[in-house]
């Protein structure tokens, strides 16, 4: 009987969805109509830009790194209660610490690469660190905190880079120098496999793929997960289960902070950028990367394929653009698949309610 | 007169309520009895418009009526008191009642109806006071406050003196009498307390299982019979007298074995910003003796209950467990001193409802680093059957069990880290019948095992059955000590309400 | 010296402008519970709205009014989909916030809007009193609307039964609810002022203060209006206060160069979201956030 | 007309022609990639409808392929982290050409060494350090000059009508921004030497609202002069400066003939300029890869500094004074740090 219901709800809620990612495209599609676009033109540009061949696949894994890797760490605060909306800033941090290791450190190749993960990590970690302190001490709300530490994180990148004796990038005789860092050295970026134009693989991938497989695995099967899901769940029984709340809580941001600042240094030291820092360089893989676990439900392994749906969004936009549809286009599409996807579970059961008998336990 | 007529409600497959027949009558008190689950709250919320039945009618007088919001009910004259969830924190008192009124807001008037209502019916309180700032029976009274002066002929109280003294119990019952009496309104008063409702109410009707099986004048009944019909077999008057809120004829107080005391609490004191909730407060259990902790809600118990479950550190003071002290500052530190708790809410701080059976039954066991769910599950199966937790599978969220089962849950749980202290905090608020015995039995067998049980609870009946020793707190503080003995209901009265014994 | 104040006052007042009108807007919705991130969108939406449609009909005043009947759509939207189909706000927020720019950032590029701008009000007499003549008495109509919106959002919120039932659905929804109020209704209709407001707050900064509309043209001030009800602590005065310190110290920054004196730009910027959390930091004790803020309220069985 | 390039020594490409004066040509040019059209495709860092400087690059390559019966991809606000999948994906389109509209994109002319873009020209503004590589070329003007002409422009209508205060307001606060501000004060300064320049940095090019306070602010200060040095909030920003009847300057393209807002002063350094120079040379086939080309103020028709109402005499003087920069008789370098600290 349970079994049956949810395959119905299942049909349901694919059928909603399907009907969504319809509406959406249709609204897309009417919106290029209406601008003197080419509606079929757009979705073959999107389609020939991100996976139709190798070099499409290329930059489509290029970014569902990134985006992936913040995703998983989104699962870990929104899982625990904390829930972090900050990432974008996190990532910008994250790319700080990892260009200042990277430019400033004078170590040998892998190794220069791992400090610069790990700084970066460890930066943007303590950065979303800092809103559970201020949660832990004063009080302050986390989702509020950690919003308006966005903006405080995009002026520190932009002074960071606008000042000589920090980060901005040197000076060629006296040519001007632009608000962006060096490029950091070829040892501090992440290795590739095979050669674009064929597929080409980024190690920031496969990092993400594992953090993916690890936090998924942590928050299943280990006593660690356990707590956080007791946490997030009810806070008040955890305390009372040994749990130390503020602790566990204060970590789970400070490691959605991290994975958001080790994607910001592998939108630093992959071919996704420029392997610079420059102040508009999380070219909001933060805000998507929390859609991502979002739509994903904060599961970490379902992100995977949300993240690549993404990638896919991103590079076919990218490509779209330069069939000469305005770029801006691809996020008016990319928020409407959004809600096509996040909306149907909820109207579903929303609709299940009012007509079937009310509040079946779910 | 309001008549509820074949009224019928599911919840997917469970029936809520099954053809129910009901009759209020102006100027009658009626009780309305069950034991947990059997659909009383689901009837009274159909009767005020937040849950729409499947079946049945509503007639007021001989008009069927549809009510499809609070708004519709308070239209009908139809009035509720909740035991949970009404009052806004931060708003004032008038404010509080005036809401769900229409129309303009108007602040003098209202305060001017608030004072009025409350000169009426002897419910003092500031209408501008925050209702934040008042004590639970402060809000019980603006609770009354705010239906009663939207004039309803039917008012509908859900357990409400589960938060008062004896004192404002009375007070209470006095209200309504006037209340149905002089004004010729009509009540439906649902209780658990059967000695509460043969003495306050004209007319019962008993559910069991979401039926009516049992209706008449009290006169005309005995608290035997109404307990008999609850559930569904015969009791006897003497073991679960207490759980049917009579007073217990006399039960022998278990031995105490005191060899050693298990639980020293000493000068513990609490305070919030200036309010001094828990003030040097001591107290001994031992090791396989009940010590009962009386007293009226609002006093420090469940400040005292979150202090023993690790929620809330306490300014000054010691627990000991086995004569060792434990530092509250460490997470969890009390449990592995071999302290369990059954706390008051357990909503609250008891169980995770959105969590498996399986996993609230291993909240707090060192689990390893990696948690085999396979394991959980075989040694949730075990509990469940030693504690006849009945839940349709240990996957199933603990959200989808009966409050009663969710508390043997807390209990198994608590009881299987064998420990040498047991809290136990209201451990049957809300609990049915049966599930009151039940508890009963284990607090005996846990204490008859060497295990020392503090035991703080507000019902009287409670810890004169089960303590040997009544300690009783007031304004934080321990006012007195009673052997069972020597404890009578009068001797307790006084203490509570302050004077020396 | 008086002249210099004057001008910074002056500009002050417009910086101030549209970050009032949004934050009465949001100032509302968040008492009733929601914290509602979309207000950069709202803005975004209505400045981009009053220039196509005071283009279209040439008059700026149409503008306007368009502008906040896009801020009332958006509220709608969001309304509906946080509060009726129980998507999460933060997420609706984004994907608005998204959605606004990118849809904006299209429209423009693809199509040529001419500029419009109100009229300009200056009030005989008045305008000529030392420092607060010009600041006060010389501005865009629209301007003069805060004084009826500012202390209309206070009554709808402290005396209105509207605003009375608002405050319970973002204090306790759950009680609200068993009183019979529609806890999501008035979410959804806080949300609906908190567009209009925000709208009007939008358009006024295209077609009351700039007379056209660039890219991205808000650029964040919905945020600032988010750190200003903070900063405010979720009271009304306050939260206008914090507008205006926020617009004087951007009329500062800009006018300072001119005076003289120059300070660090990243730091002017990130000022507003520093007070913001300062503010939370420092008067956190007396916790006057809504208690039910950012959650969402379903009835559901014990 | 010179042609100052500096030729690089890169071996001649498969395909390719040298050409006469260094680099080479790409085979078959403008058709490069010989698939019977010609498509130019055009990256900009900023909003290309700005009615300024990035719109400028865009519209001359559009007049000049709309001429031709070309194709132009065009697109804008490409984030600069982005320029280079933006130059492959425009490469996979079969352009012919790509242009990169500001020198903050040279992120993206590592592809030009990609299969995906062998067969394509390159074109690159440089106004700073851009490395030369054998596929591109290069364009670059030196932004001193043309800023202190500007302000020398700036100063003989200043002197004209006797003012003193002028005015400079621009977006962030970064190194090209303080040199243009520097350079274009020391050109007032060589005119009206007692002259003072308020610098505003409103920290957004785009964002209207601070731009016209910014103007606000200096018009109280009595400053007789503005020079918007702006992107998307220029015409914002102008109008204001026009309420208040002052002297404005455009940034970097000639419009002289604009009403709403005017402007006084055409400062024509814009990046659309030397393109389309360049897609003349396209056109006939004699663009060639690997070289520098310099715009010098003073020699090459642009960058150019124009006064639009100007007297004969101070158009006459202007005139000189560009003459002068490009004869290297007054060392722009020197005299911007001379007058503009
Ligand atoms: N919203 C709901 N969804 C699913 N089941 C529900 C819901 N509300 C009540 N039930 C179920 O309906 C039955 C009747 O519940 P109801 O709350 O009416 O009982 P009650 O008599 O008031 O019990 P109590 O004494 O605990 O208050 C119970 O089995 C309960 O689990
Ligand atoms: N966090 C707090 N801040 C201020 N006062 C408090 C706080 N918690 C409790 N109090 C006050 O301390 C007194 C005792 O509180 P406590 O919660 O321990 O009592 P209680 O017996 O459990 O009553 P109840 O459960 O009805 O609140 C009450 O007057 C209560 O109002
Ligand atoms: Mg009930
Ligand atoms: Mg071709």
């Amino acid at each position: 009987m349970i079994a049956r219901l949810t395959t119905v709800v299942g049909w349901r809620v694919a059928a909603a969805t399907a009907a969504g990612v319809v509406v959406a495209l249709a609204l897309s599609a009417l919106l290029i109509a209406a601008t003197g676009g080419s509606p079929s033109g757009a979705l073959e540009a999107l389609y020939r830009g991100s996976v139709a061949d190798q070099t499409a696949w290329t930059s489509t894994l290029l970014f569902t790194a990134p985006l992936l890797l913040v995703a998983v760490g989104a699962c870990v605060s929104a899982r625990s209660g904390y829930f972090n909306i900050g990432q974008e800033g996190q990532v910008l941090i994250g790319a700080l610490a990892g260009a200042w290791v990277a430019l400033r450190l004078a170590v040998a190749g892998p190794i220069l690469l791992i400090l610069t993960l790990a700084f970066a990590a460890l930066a943007a970690g303590a950065w979303a660190g800092l809103s559970a302190l201020m949660h832990r001490l004063r009080g302050v709300n986390v989702v509020v905190s950690t919003l308006l530490m966005t903006f405080l994180a995009q002026q520190l990148v932009a002074f960071a880079v606008n000042q000589s004796w920090f980060l901005q990038e040197s000076r060629v005789g006296d040519a001007v120098a632009s608000p962006q860092s060096n490029q950091v050295p070829v040892g501090a970026r992440l290795t590739s496999f095979g050669e674009y134009p064929n597929l080409q693989l980024n190690l920031g991938l496969f990092i993400a793929i594992a953090a993916a497989v690890l936090i998924a695995v942590a928050m299943a099967r280990t006593r660690w997960g356990f707590r956080l899901t007791m946490l997030g769940l009810n806070p008040v029984t955890a305390k009372h289960a040994g749990v130390r709340v503020a602790a566990l809580g204060g970590l789970a941001l400070a490691i959605s902070g991290a994975f958001a600042g080790l994607a910001g240094a592998v939108l630093l030291t992959s071919p996704v950028g420029t392997n610079r820092l420059q102040p508009g360089m999380s070219i909001n893989i933060g805000w998507d990367g929390l859609l991502v676990a979002l739509v994903a439900r904060n599961r970490p392994l379902l992100a995977m394929p949300v993240a690549l749906f993404f990638g896919v969004l991103r590079s076919g936009g990218g490509f779209l653009a330069a069939t000469g549809v305005p770029s801006f286009l691809v996020d008016v599409v990319k928020s409407l698949l959004v809600l096509a996807f996040v909306a149907p579970p909820v109207v579903v059961s929303l609709w299940r309610r009012r007509s079937v008998p009310e509040g079946v336990p779910a | 007169m309001l008549r509820l007529a074949g009224i019928s409600k599911r919840y997917g497959p469970v029936v809520a309520c099954d053809a129910v027949d009901l009759a209020v009558h102006q100027g009658e008190i009626h009780g309305l009895l069950g034991e947990n689950g059997a659909g009383k709250s689901t009837l009274m919320k159909i009767l005020l418009g937040l849950v729409q039945r499947d079946a049945g009618t509503i007639l007021r007088g001989d008009e069927p009526v549809e009510i499809g919001s609070p708004q519709d009910a308070v239209a009908l004259g139809i009035g509720m008191v909740h035991q949970h969830f009404s009052l806004i924190d931060p708003l004032t008192v008038w404010e509080n009642v005036v809401l769900g009124d229409k129309g303009r807001v108007d602040r003098s008037l209202a305060c001017a109806q608030v004072e009025e209502v409350a000169e009426r019916y002897g419910l003092p309180v500031d209408p501008t006071a925050r209702v934040d700032r008042l004590s639970a029976g402060e809000r019980q009274r603006v609770e009354l406050i705010k239906c009663l002066r939207r004039d309803p002929s039917v008012l509908i109280l859900d357990e409400p003196t589960s938060v008062l003294t004896q004192a404002e119990s009375a007070e209470l019952f006095t209200v309504l009498r006037r209340v149905v009496r002089t004004e010729n309104r009509a009540v439906i008063l649902i209780s658990h307390k059967l000695a509460e409702v043969t003495a306050a109410t004209d007319r019962v009707t008993v559910l069991r299982r979401g039926r009516v099986v049992y209706e008449s004048r009290t006169a005309d009944t005995t608290a035997q019979e109404l307990a008999k019909q609850m559930v569904g077999r015969d009791v006897s008057l003497k073991a679960e007298a207490a759980a049917l809120g009579l007073l217990p004829v006399a039960v022998s107080p278990a031995e105490v074995t005191s060899d050693g005391v298990a639980l020293r609490l000493r000068d513990l004191t609490v305070r919030y910003g200036g309010v001094t909730v828990l003030d040097r407060l001591s107290l001994d259990v031992g090791a396989g003796e009940i010590v009962g902790l009386y007293g009226v809600e609002g006093n420090g118990q469940a400040t005292l209950g979150d202090l023993l479950s690790g929620l809330v550190v306490p300014d000054a003071g010691t627990v000991e467990v086995g004569g060792a002290p434990v530092d509250l500052t460490g997470a969890g530190a009390l449990h592995k001193a071999g302290l369990g708790v059954v706390p008051e809410d357990r909503h609250r701080s008891g169980v995770v409802l959105d969590m498996s059976v399986a996993e609230n039954l291993a909240l707090k066991e060192d689990l390893g680093f990696f948690v085999s769910r396979r394991r959980m599950r075989a040694a949730a199966q075990r509990r469940a059957e030693e504690f006849n937790i009945v839940a349709p599978s240990m996957d199933a969220p603990v959200r989808s069990l009966s409050g009663g089962n969710q508390q043997r849950v807390v209990l198994a749980r608590e009881l299987s880290a064998n420990p040498s202290v047991l809290v136990a905090a209201q451990p049957t608020h809300g609990l049915d019948v049966g599930a009151i015995e039940d508890m009963y039995v284990r607090l005996r067998k846990v204490a008859g095992s060497g295990v020392a049980v503090l035991l703080i609870s507000t019902e009287l009946e409670e810890v004169m059955a089960l303590a040997s020793r009544i300690a009783v707190i007031s304004s934080g503080r321990i006012v007195g000590v009673l052997a069972v003995g020597e404890a009578t209901a009068e001797k307790l009265g006084m203490l509570v309400g302050g004077v020396a014994a | 010296m008086i002249s210099d104040v004057e001008t910074i006052l002056s500009s002050g007042v417009r910086l101030t402008a549209p970050l009032a009108f949004a934050a009465c807007g949001e100032y509302l919705a968040e008492r009733a519970g929601t914290l509602n991130i979309s207000v950069e969108a709202m803005m975004l939406g209505a400045a981009f709205g009053s220039i196509a449609t005071a283009s279209a009909t040439g008059s700026a005043t149409t503008g306007l009014l368009a502008g906040v009947l896009i801020g009332v759509v958006i509220g709608w939207i969001h309304g509906n989909l946080s509060h009726r189909a129980e998507i999460n706000t933060f997420v609706v927020g984004l994907v608005l916030n998204a959605l606004a720019l990118g849809l904006t950032s299209y429209l423009i590029t693809t199509s040529t809007f001419e500029g419009h701008q109100v009229w300009q009000v200056s009030i005989p007499v008045l305008r000529d009193i030392p420092l607060i003549g010009q600041p006060f008495f010389v501005e865009r109509w629209p301007v003069y609307l805060l004084l009826v919106l500012i202390p209309l959002t206070w009554w709808l919120v402290e005396r209105s039964r509207w605003g009375l039932e608002l405050r319970a659905v973002g204090e306790n929804p759950q009680a609200a609810d068993v009183t019979g109020i529609r806890v999501n209704k008035r979410r959804r209709q806080a949300l609906l002022w908190c567009g209009a407001l925000a709208g009007l707050g939008g358009a006024y900064l295209a077609v009351g203060e700039v007379g056209s509309f660039n890219q991205n043209m808000t650029a964040g001030r919905g945020y600032i209006v988010i750190a200003a009800v903070i900063f405010g602590a979720w009271r009304l005065g306050r939260t206008l206060l914090g507008c205006l310190v926020f617009g004087l110290a951007d009329a500062m920054r800009l006018a300072l160069p001119a005076l003289g004196i120059t300070l660090n730009s990243q730091l002017l910027v990130a000022a507003p979201y520093l007070l913001a959390l300062l503010a939370m930091l420092v008067f956190s004790t007396q916790h006057r956030e809504p208690r039910a803020l950012g959650q969402p309220f379903e009835r559901r069985s014990t | 007309q010179s042609n100052d390039a500096t030729a690089p020594s890169t071996p001649a490409t498969t395909g390719a022609s040298a050409a006469a004066d260094g680099g080479t040509i790409p085979a078959g040019e403008p058709d490069v990639n010989g698939d019977g059209k010609v498509v130019i495709g055009v990256l900009s860092p900023g909003d290309i409808n700005d009615k300024g400087y990035y719109q400028s690059f865009v519209d001359s390559a559009e007049a000049f392929a709309t001429s031709k019966g070309w194709t132009v991809i065009k697109r804008g606000s490409v984030p600069v982290a982005d320029a280079l999948n933006a130059a492959r994906a425009l490469c996979q389109q079969k352009v012919d050409l790509v242009a990169l509209g500001a020198s903050e994109l040279k992120d993206a002319i590592p592809a030009s060494e990609e299969p995906v873009c062998e067969k394509t020209a390159w074109y690159v503004p440089s106004s700073d350090n851009v490395p030369q590589t054998p596929k591109i070329v290069l364009s670059s003007d030196e932004p001193r000059q043309s800023m202190l002409a500007a302000g020398y422009a700036a100063g003989l209508l200043m002197q004209e009508r006797g003012d003193t205060k002028a005015g400079f307001v621009t977006g962030p606060e970064a190194d090209f921004s303080v040199l243009a501000a520097k350079a274009f004060k020391a050109g007032i300064k060589s005119v009206v030497p007692n002259a003072e320049l308020i610098t505003t940095y409103t920290g957004d090019f785009n964002d209207s609202a601070k731009a016209k306070e910014a103007v606000q602010a200096q018009i109280s200060q009595g400053v007789k002069l503005v020079y918007p040095y702006l992107g998307g909030a220029t015409d914002a920003a102008t109008e204001l400066a026009n309420t208040g009847k002052l002297i404005t300057l455009t940034p970097g393209t000639d419009r002289c003939a604009s009403t709403k807002p005017t402007f006084d002063i055409s400062v024509l350094f814009s990046p659309g300029d030397y393109f389309n120079a360049a897609l003349q040379q396209f056109a006939e086939g004699k663009l060639a890869m690997g070289v520098k080309r310099v715009w010098q103020l003073g020699v090459d028709p642009y960058p150019t500094v124009k006064i639009c109402k100007g007297t004969a005499e101070q158009t006459q003087k202007l005139e000189t004074f560009m003459n002068d920069i490009g004869s290297k008789k007054i060392d722009v370098t020197a005299e911007v740090d001379r007058l503009g600290s």
